[in-house]
Parts: C-alpha cells; structure tokens; sequence
C-alpha cells in the first residue's frame, strides 16, 4: 500500500519560503498570484493490506514524528493496494 | 559539578563546546553517544550544535524523539540544568522541552556571523555573570533559527520571564536590522518555567576564547561551574 | 545502457558513445587480446577518460616540482601531504565539479564538497577547512543569479552539515564563463605523519570492503561527462545528476577516522568519479596486485542493477577498502556503531588482474596494468600563445580617484563576498582565527600553537592574455597571500581548468600556464603536492578563459604572531613594500575605464616576489608590523580602501608628483604589499629594507574616518563602504530567474 | 483559483531525507516500512476563472522555478474556482 502525506503549515504560521517563491514568481513575470504556501509530501510503501490499520499507523507516524503540531497539520490518504 | 555533552550522530560542535567547558570546569566534560542511555549521575546535560541526523525533515526532530532525548527530558524534570544550542536548541523544542519552533530563517539562508544579544534575565544558573540588559557579540551559525511561538505562548514567555537573550544592535536596540532570522520579539534564547533548561541559536562556545574573535560566551559557561559546582 | 556483457554489440557506434576514438579501441584489443564485452568497454571508457587518465596533461605536469623535504606524499595518491612538524601533516587537494554545477547547481556543488572532504579523510586526515573558487559568468547572462545563488547554497548546505569550516576561497564573473561556470572545492586536513593511510592494495587474500550509501544509477558516465564538451543539447540529455547527503559523509568520516585508529585498514579509498571501476582498479594498479569482485554482494539502492551500472555507478558517499583477514568483525562493528552499509565484496589476488563476478557469472576479466598505468597519452599539438592586445588606451588625466576608488569597490569583482561567506559556517571547529574576508584564512593546527594559512588564488584574466606569466602569477598570488598574514608557504594543489585539448589554441593555453606555474613553484620552493584537471570546459567552441587555480597552505609557527589585513589603531605608519612602475595593463581600472580587458598583465619578477615577501614575513615574525595587506586586483588603492575599511580605521595618504595618477593608484604591479607599523620603528624598517634590497616608501598614517589623500580628496568610510558592501546583496536580491 | 503542485523526484534519485525518515520510523517502531520519499507540496491561490490558462501558467511556473527537471518531477492540479 502507499500512503501520501500532505503536511503544511498552520493558519498564521509564517511561510518565509512561500513568500519567497511568490516574489520569485512575480520577479518572473508571472501575475495574478494571490498567495503560495509551501508544504511537505511524503509517500510511505507499506507492507500490509489493512488500510484502516495502515491508516492508523500512519496518522500515528505523523503525530509522532512527521509533522510539528506546534505549527504545522498533516492530511494522510491511503492508495487502494 | 558533573557535566555531559551527548552525541548525535551529526552532531557537529560537540568538540566545540567540551572544549569550551573544560576550560571553565577545569576538566573533562564526558560525552555521551546517543544510544548510552542510561545517564550517570549529572549536573548539566548539554545537547550540542550541529545537523544531527542532518536535519532532514526538519531541524532537531528526528533526535528530538531518540531514547536518549527522553532520559534527558526526565533529568530536566528533576532539575538537572539542560544547556541546549543551536540544533540542541531545536531538538529540545521539537521534544517539547522548551516552547515555541525554529523555523526557517527569513532571508531563507544560512547565516554565520556575530550578533549582538542583550541578556534579558541575569538570575539564572546560566546568566548569573552578566548584567541585566548587558550587550554581548556572539556568533550564530543556522539556518532554522526564526523562533516562533502563538501568542499564549509569547505571553506566558513574557510572564515569566522566561525570555534569556534578544537580537539587538550594538546600543541594546531591538532595530529590525539587528534581528538576523526574523525571530519573534527578537528571541535568540528561551528558558523553561523553572529556568533550569535554557535554549539558544547563538553559539557561547565559538565566543570563548579571545583568538577566536571574542569572549562574551565564556560567562554562560562560568556561570554554569559557580552555580552548580 | 543497460545491458549484461555479450548482449549488446560493441560497434563503432558503441564506442564512441563511451568516448572512446578508434584508435584507442585498437589500443584496448591489442592490450587484451580480444574484443571486450560492454562491462569492460564501460570500465575501460572511464580508466581512459580524461578525468582519470589525464591523457593530454600528463606529459605537462611533470614539469611542476613535486618535492622538498617537508613533503610527505606528492602526486599520485588521493591527496598530497606535507609535514609541520611534532609529528603532523597536513593532506589537502583541490578538485573541480564544473558540468554538474551548471546543470544542477546546488546539488552539483554539494557534491563536489562531498568528493573532496572524502578524497581527504581516505588518507587518514580529519578535515579542517573547506575552500572554494567560483568563476560566474556575466553578471547579466541568463541565469546567472540562479546558479550563484544554488552554488553557494550547495557548498554551504554540504559543509556546514559535515561540520567543516568553509574559511576561504574565490569568485568572480566574466563572460567567458557563461556557458560554463567553474566551481572548484579544496579541503585541508589534519593527520599524523606516522598514520597516513594510502591507496595501495595488498596482502594476497585480504577482503575487499564496501562502506557507505547504496549503489544507484547515478551518475553512470559522469567522468565521461566530464571529459565532454558542452553543446546547446547537454541540458537536454538530462545526465542523472546525484544528490548529496551530508549526513551520511558526516558518519562515513567519523566512522573511518574510528577505524584508522586501529590496524584493521591495509588500503583505502573513496569511490569518486568512476566509483567502483576507478577505486578498485586503481588500488590493485598501485599496490601490484589484482582484486576479485561479487557484484553481486554490493549494496544496491535499485532494483534490477545490472554489472555495468554497478561498476560505473557514481552514487556518492562510498567507501572502499582493504581491510587485514580476520579483522571484517572489527570494521564492521564501527560501521555498524555509524549505521552505514557495509559488505565485503570481495579479496586481494596475485593476478595483476581486476575480475568480477555478477551472479557466479564473470562479467569482467582485464588486466590491470593497461587501464590504470597504461592509458593513451597524447602529446597534443599546440600553438604558443601571443595574444594581439589592444595597448591601454590613453586614460584621461584625472585626478578624480575618490570616484574611480567607489566605482571599483562597487563592480562585481571587487565587491565584498559577504553574501557569500555568512552563507558558510566558517566557525565549526572553533579554530578559524582569520575569517573570510581578509587575505589567507588562518585555522589553529587544534591544541597546538600553530596554525596554517589556506588561500585559493588565480587571475584568468591575465592567464588568457599571456598564459605563462598568468600561471606564475596565480602561483605568486598565492604566495604572497600566504606570506602577508606571516605564514610560511609550503606547498600548493591545482586545479586546471581549460577549454578543449583538442584545439591547438588551448593546448597552448595550458602549456603556457603550466609553464609559468612550474617556474613559480621553482623560485618560491612551493612544490605542487596534488591537484586536479578540468579539460573541455567549453559550450558550442566558446572555451572558458584559462583558470589554473591555485590552493596554497603555509604554516604559522606561532598562531599569535599572525598579522590581519585591518587597520589596527589609528597613528600607524603606513608602508608600500615592492616596486610600482604603475602596470595598467589587464587591470580592473583600465577595464572599467575601456570596457573589456586591454594590454599585457603585469609582470612577476619571481627574485623580487621572493625577495619582498621574506623580508615582509621577517618583520611580521618580529612582531614589528601591526597590519599587512598584499595588493592584487585594483592596485594600491583599492587595497588601502580593504584595509581601513575591515579596520574601521581610515588613512591620510600624502602623493607626490612622482606617485600621483591613476597609475599609481590603480596598476597592478606585483610582489607588492602594504604594511602598517607604529611610527617609532618606520624610519628602521624603511633602512632595513632598502639595505636588503625591498623597494619601500612610507605613504601616509592611519586614523580619522576618511581616506584622505594629499589632504585635498577626502573619500569618506561610510561612501566606501556602502560601495563596497552593496553590489552583492542588490544583485542577489533581484533573483527573479 | 487553487492550483496544487506536488514536485518529487524522478525515479531512481537518490533521496536521502526519504531514506533517513524511514530509519527514523523504524527506530521509533514502526514497523513495514518499504520505502519512503520525501517531495514538496506548493499551494497556489490565483487570481482569474480561467482553468486551462492557470494551468498552462502553473506549469510554466514548475518548469522555470519550482522544479528542476534534471532531477524533479512534478504535477499541477487546479481546483474548480
Ligand atoms: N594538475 C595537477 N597537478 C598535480 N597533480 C595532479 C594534477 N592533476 C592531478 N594530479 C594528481 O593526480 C592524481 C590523480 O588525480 P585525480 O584523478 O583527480 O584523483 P581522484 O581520483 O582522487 O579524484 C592525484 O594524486 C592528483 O593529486
Ligand atoms: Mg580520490
């Protein structure tokens, strides 16, 4: 199974690094940008088939590991095996 | 006083800082490799600077949830005095020893050069050689040093003292220029409630030895020996 | 290129995909006897590359004296050692990683910092310090500011994480690196001179050992690559690029260092360009001996990796060794400790004979001799170099220099690197006494009171406009450099960076070159202990200006003697020491004035170069000096303008008619410094050196906070200074590409 | 508009961060772990309805800025308006 992880930052958690590319962007030429935030992604190849437990494992890997609860929150999707 | 530097691998300035140690103590600090987790008997537990386990992910997590990171969380509860810099500084926030996270510096590069600090609480084990408000040169290495915590946790900081050193210019001014990583309220240094952990971004060990350009750190470390010897 | 030996047919096309001409094809059938299958054309493509044959060089090198008694090990192992005394030695190399620089610049300069830290912990030494030398292109090319900005992060990103000080290097931007930027990495180590580890096989039956990263697909053919030229194509044929990971080199060295403190290691070296095939082949070469291979024992990141991608691969932050029989439980515990991966994969013969066996199958059965020791070497034809130069063009007679001075301190060459250096942690180790910024980086040997000076110098320039005097003078530079903190030289590496050996032009380029930095190394008893060759540094037949980089190490006896380029206090004498005939020829003011590069560059008298710099350290021994600067690019003036501003001390400097005009001011005579003293003792070293000989004259006194000159221009620290540090930040902070 | 970027890299890269967050897991005992591989996850808002000339301009932007094909790959999705 894979697991796709999405972690970003919390609303009102400061992004230097989304503010950077949107200036980047703009300094390019592109226009119309109203905001970038930058995230991670993590894709995890799981041995298994239970996806209910697969998908606690994971959420627990975040929790423990994967994401900052100070600051960021994470979103865990399990693929079909 | 009994004093141990504990090794991660990609610890980076745990030389930096034994040296720097028995220079105050007169002796060996000794240094503790991350999988000795059965601590002896200790004084001050120093988590050194460097990019332990590279710092992948993010800065200080993946050491922040080792076994030996949960002896040392148990000795700060006991009172053992936890000196964290740099990356220890981000470990011990992403092990919730201290409040708030490092974030990516503003200008979203690394910097290495010497700040000015002004020492905002004297009356702890690690400040009680400088003055209050006193302006001393330290350097900073890192590229995560942009403290930041929500607005209970700046309060309750800022309630109890718990703020130990700010980005300031040369006079002691919180100028914008003079805040290197774009920290909130220009904190370089936090202590927990009991004041018996303290974590910074400016490294006291490079500034310990007057070759080295400057000697301001070398008081944290004196501090340390007089109040726990 | 996938493709188990003896399915894929070894055609003309075949071949020349390897980089290989017919004629060394011949050369390979004849030395083995047969026609090779594709693993040993692939092993063979990469022996007999450029990078690792040194094929069109070598006849050229051996001019360069290799040899005094201080030096330990010269040319021919993975770094060269020279002695300092109680026992210590000092290992250091310089090597290029231009082509994957330009194609993926952070990761492409990480990598380079990650082979050369590695070049150097083989040998036993724990890295010190960490040097660069970068050559951009026009400050306005296309994106020019996206690869300063991933270059300087890379090396940072590296350096800093391995926890090796970056104290010092070079950058400056010219279009003829435009197509083709250089990024040069030089590391400097510390060891002991009884305990200095080589690359010499032996032992019949000793296991061979793998430690580090996994074994992936990358970088198949990068030492071909980096024998290439470019053309408009290159970006497309997308080469795998490799990314580096700091953290496992960081584990690689401690773990290796651990090991070296015992016994267990017969021979070792790093899998570098080439991997597998260069370290194997290479060590069984210099030890006489043969090694047998189990590919199939070595650890692969990839599925499905077949023979030829396992011995070509390039995958960073491995390890290879020989390790005494019986001793495997020992390395393998430290590696182990260090959570590396590690595997014997196979032992030490007496065949002279590399062999390899993939699945019990032999996929790759050759001689060693003819790979390592015998590869083509090529006397390639060469035309002298006279370079046609438009004179310096009558200047206008001004005695405006406040507005030139500003104008040089503010252009892209001139300008302080300090957005560059804050991105390098040059502090780790808490032994950098002398920061970036001043002229060499002075490192503390740690827990002794000495210290070397580490300084990395060329001037393409001048190199391209007369290559033998450009050679002799990166060689002086550097010297000189060295000399000005108080250091005693001792020896350089070199990385030589040129176009295609293919063209007469260039051929006569890099003899040139090689030439004058022979001579140089000669005068100034600097033998070359290492270094590194960059050929084909070209896009679409537009080559690079010759680039002969320079790193220098010099010993400081005592740390506390050394001397700083700042200004140290106000009422010091300020000394000119050396001859001005005020050479504007190549000079950055003439450039800026003409527009593009005129004349001849400035002589080196390599007796006054030696003569001068003796004296200077004399007296900075003597603690007789209080602050010394060499002058270099931007003449005299310039060089004041460095000094007051590190010290935040300005100058009052009195002219006369014989030392007023810009060519006073602004050429770029050599051999020259600039000393301060306090007043009492001006008059005596002014006597001593014209007794001995040293061209010296007393120019002003320091103080006050302008750069006052014959008290009628007044150009104040802070216009300086503006100058000086803003033209970095400003083009950097327009990064839009 | 919301265009969703995800960049990873290209296969058979090798990718140390992913490599080190699965020994880390492992250490903290989790256990089936095939592999992990760590990418960026970029959100941009954008300003404009036009679905198909954000996505052209989103994926000009991957090719110019937020990736580097040498290595990355890199997908874009835009969100309904
Ligand atoms: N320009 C040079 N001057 C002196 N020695 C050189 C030069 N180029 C290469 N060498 C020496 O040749 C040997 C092989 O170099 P190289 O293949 O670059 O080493 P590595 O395989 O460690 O990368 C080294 O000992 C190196 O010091
Ligand atoms: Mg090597």
């Amino acid at each position: 199974m894979k697991a796709r992880i999405h972690v970003t930052f919390k609303a009102g958690v400061h992004d230097p690094q989304g503010k950077a590319i949107a200036n980047a962007l703009q300094g390019l030429g592109f226009s119309g940008i109203d905001a970038v935030r930058q995230g991670k992604y993590i894709e995890i190849d799981l041995a298994g088939s239970d996806r209910a437990a697969a998908e606690r494992s994971v959420k627990d890997m975040c929790a423990k590991l994967l994401a900052n609860p100070v600051i960021e929150n994470y979103r865990v999707d399990i693929d079909a095996p | 006083m009994k004093a141990a530097v504990i090794v991660f691998p990609g610890s980076n300035c745990d030389r930096d800082i034994e040296v720097a140690l028995r220079q105050s103590l007169g002796r060996e600090p000794q240094m503790i490799w991350h999988r000795d987790t059965a601590l002896p008997a200790l004084d001050l537990i120093v988590v050194p600077g460097g990019f332990s386990y590279g710092d992948y992910l993010r800065a200080g997590a993946m050491a922040a949830h080792s076994p030996v990171m949960r002896e040392v969380i148990k000795r700060a509860a006991d009172g053992v005095a936890v000196l964290a810099v740099c990356n220890g500084f981000q470990i011990a926030t992403e092990c919730g020893l201290l409040p708030g996270v490092l974030l990516r510096n503003k200008s979203l590069r690394f910097a290495c050069r010497d700040v000015h600090l002004r020492v905002e609480n004297p009356y702890t084990p690690f400040t009680q050689q400088y003055d209050d408000g006193e302006v001393v040169t330290i350097p900073i290495a890192h590229h995560d040093g942009n403290y930041f915590a929500d607005d209970a946790t700046h309060r309750a900081l800022l309630d109890h003292d718990q703020i130990a050193f700010r980005y300031c210019d040369r006079a002691g001014a919180l100028t914008p220029d003079a805040n290197p990583n774009g920290s909130l309220d220009h904190i370089a240094g936090v202590f927990n409630r009991d004041k018996n952990v303290l974590g910074l971004m400016p490294h006291p060990e490079r500034a310990a030895d007057p070759a080295l350009g400057g000697n301001d750190g070398r008081a944290l470390f004196d501090s340390l020996v007089a109040a726990l010897s | 290129m996938t493709t188990s030996p003896g399915a894929t047919a070894i055609t003309p096309a075949v071949i020349a995909q390897h980089g290989l001409k017919p004629e060394e094809y011949d050369r390979i059938v004849a030395a083995i006897g047969r026609a090779p299958n594709l693993v040993e054309l692939g092993v063979f493509s990469v022996m007999w590359s450029e990078h690792c044959s040194y094929k069109s060089s070598k006849k050229w090198l051996r001019q360069f004296p290799t040899a005094a008694p201080w030096v330990i090990c010269g040319p021919g192992e993975n770094a060269g050692v020279i002695d300092i005394g109680d026992g210590d030695a000092v290992v250091f190399k310089m090597e290029s990683h231009n082509h994957p620089s330009f194609i993926e610049p952070f990761q492409g300069a990480a990598t380079g910092v990650g082979g050369i830290l590695r070049d150097v912990f083989t040998m036993g030494a724990r890295p010190i310090a960490n040097l660069n030398a970068l050559r951009f292109g026009a400050q306005d090319a296309p994106k020019m500011r996206h690869l300063v900005a991933g270059v300087v992060a890379g090396i940072g990103s590296y350096g800093n994480c391995v926890g090796v000080p970056t104290v010092g290097g070079e950058c400056t931007f010219d279009p003829s690196y435009n197509g083709n930027i250089l990024v040069n990495a030089m590391t400097v180590g510390l060891a002991r001179a009884d305990r200095i580890f080589y690359a010499r096989a032996a032992g019949i039956g000793n296991p061979v050992v793998y430690v580090g990263s996994k074994t992936g697909r990358d970088g198949i053919h990068g030492a071909t690559m980096a024998s290439a030229e470019f053309d408009d194509k290159s970006e497309e044929k997308r080469p795998t690029v490799q990314v580096g990971d700091p953290f496992t080199e960081k584990l690689l060295l401690e773990a290796c260092i651990e090991l070296m403190a015992t016994d267990v290691i017969v021979a070792i070296q790093d899998m570098g360009a080439a991997g597998l095939t260069s370290s194997s082949c290479e060590m069984a070469a210099r030890g006489g001996v043969g090694i047998e291979l189990d590919l199939s024992a070595v650890p692969t990141r990839e599925r499905a990796m077949t023979p030829y991608e396992i011995m070509l691969s390039e995958s960073q932050e491995r390890m290879l060794m020989v390790i005494a029989k019986g001793r495997e439980a020992e390395a393998e515990a430290v590696f182990r400790k260090w959570e590396l991966d590690v595997a014997v994969i196979g032992r030490v013969t007496d065949t002279g004979r590399i062999v390899a066996t993939f699945d019990g199958a032999t996929v790759l059965d050759l001689p060693v001799e003819p790979l390592a020791d015998k590869p083509p070497l090529y006397d390639r034809p060469w035309t002298p170099i006279a370079r046609n130069r438009p004179p310096v063009p009558a200047l206008p007679e001004t005695s405006a220099l406040g507005p030139a001075l500003l104008a040089l301190l503010g252009s892209p060459d001139l300008s302080a690197r300090r957005w560059i250096w804050e991105q390098y942690d040059h502090m780790v180790m808490a032994d950098t006494v002398a920061r970036p910024g001043g002229d060499a980086a002075v490192v503390r040997v740690h827990g002794t009171r000495k210290a070397l000076a580490l300084s990395s110098d060329c001037t393409p320039r001048y190199c391209y406009a007369d290559p033998e005097m450009g050679g002799r003078q990166a060689v002086a530079e550097c010297w000189r450099n060295l000399t000005a903190v108080g250091a005693k030289p001792l020896a350089i590496t070199d990385c030589l960076n040129f176009g295609s050996p293919e063209r007469p032009e260039i051929m006569g380029e890099f003899v040139g070159c090689v030439t004058g930095m022979a001579e140089a190394c000669r005068a100034l008893d600097f033998p070359v202990v290492s270094g590194n060759v960059s050929l084909y540094n070209e896009t679409s037949g537009v080559a690079i200006k010759p680039t002969p980089q320079v790193g220098g190490v010099g010993l400081l006896a005592e740390a506390n003697r050394m001397v700083r380029a700042a200004f140290r206090a106000a009422n010091d004498a300020i000394l000119l020491v050396g001859a001005t005939a005020g050479h504007l020829g190549c000079s950055l003011y003439a450039r800026n004035l003409a527009g593009s590069d005129v004349g001849q560059p400035p002589p080196v008298d390599l007796a006054a170069e030696r003569r001068n710099g003796d004296f200077v350290r004399g007296l900075i021994h003597a603690r007789r000096l209080t602050a010394c600067h060499d002058i270099a690019d931007g003449g005299l003036l310039v060089a004041l303008a460095e000094m007051a501003l590190a010290g935040d001390v300005g100058a009052a400097i009195g002219t006369s008619p014989a030392t007023a005009g810009p060519a006073f001011w602004f050429g770029e005579d050599q051999a020259r410094y600039i000393a301060t003293c306090v007043p009492a003792v001006a008059a005596a070293i002014l006597a001593e050196a014209h007794a001995a000989g040293v061209p010296a004259l007393r120019l002003g006194i320091t103080g006050g906070n302008d750069l006052t000159l014959d008290g009628v221009e007044r150009i104040s620290l802070h216009d300086l200074r503006a100058a000086h540090e803003s033209w970095f930040p400003a083009y950097m902070s327009a990064l839009s590409d």
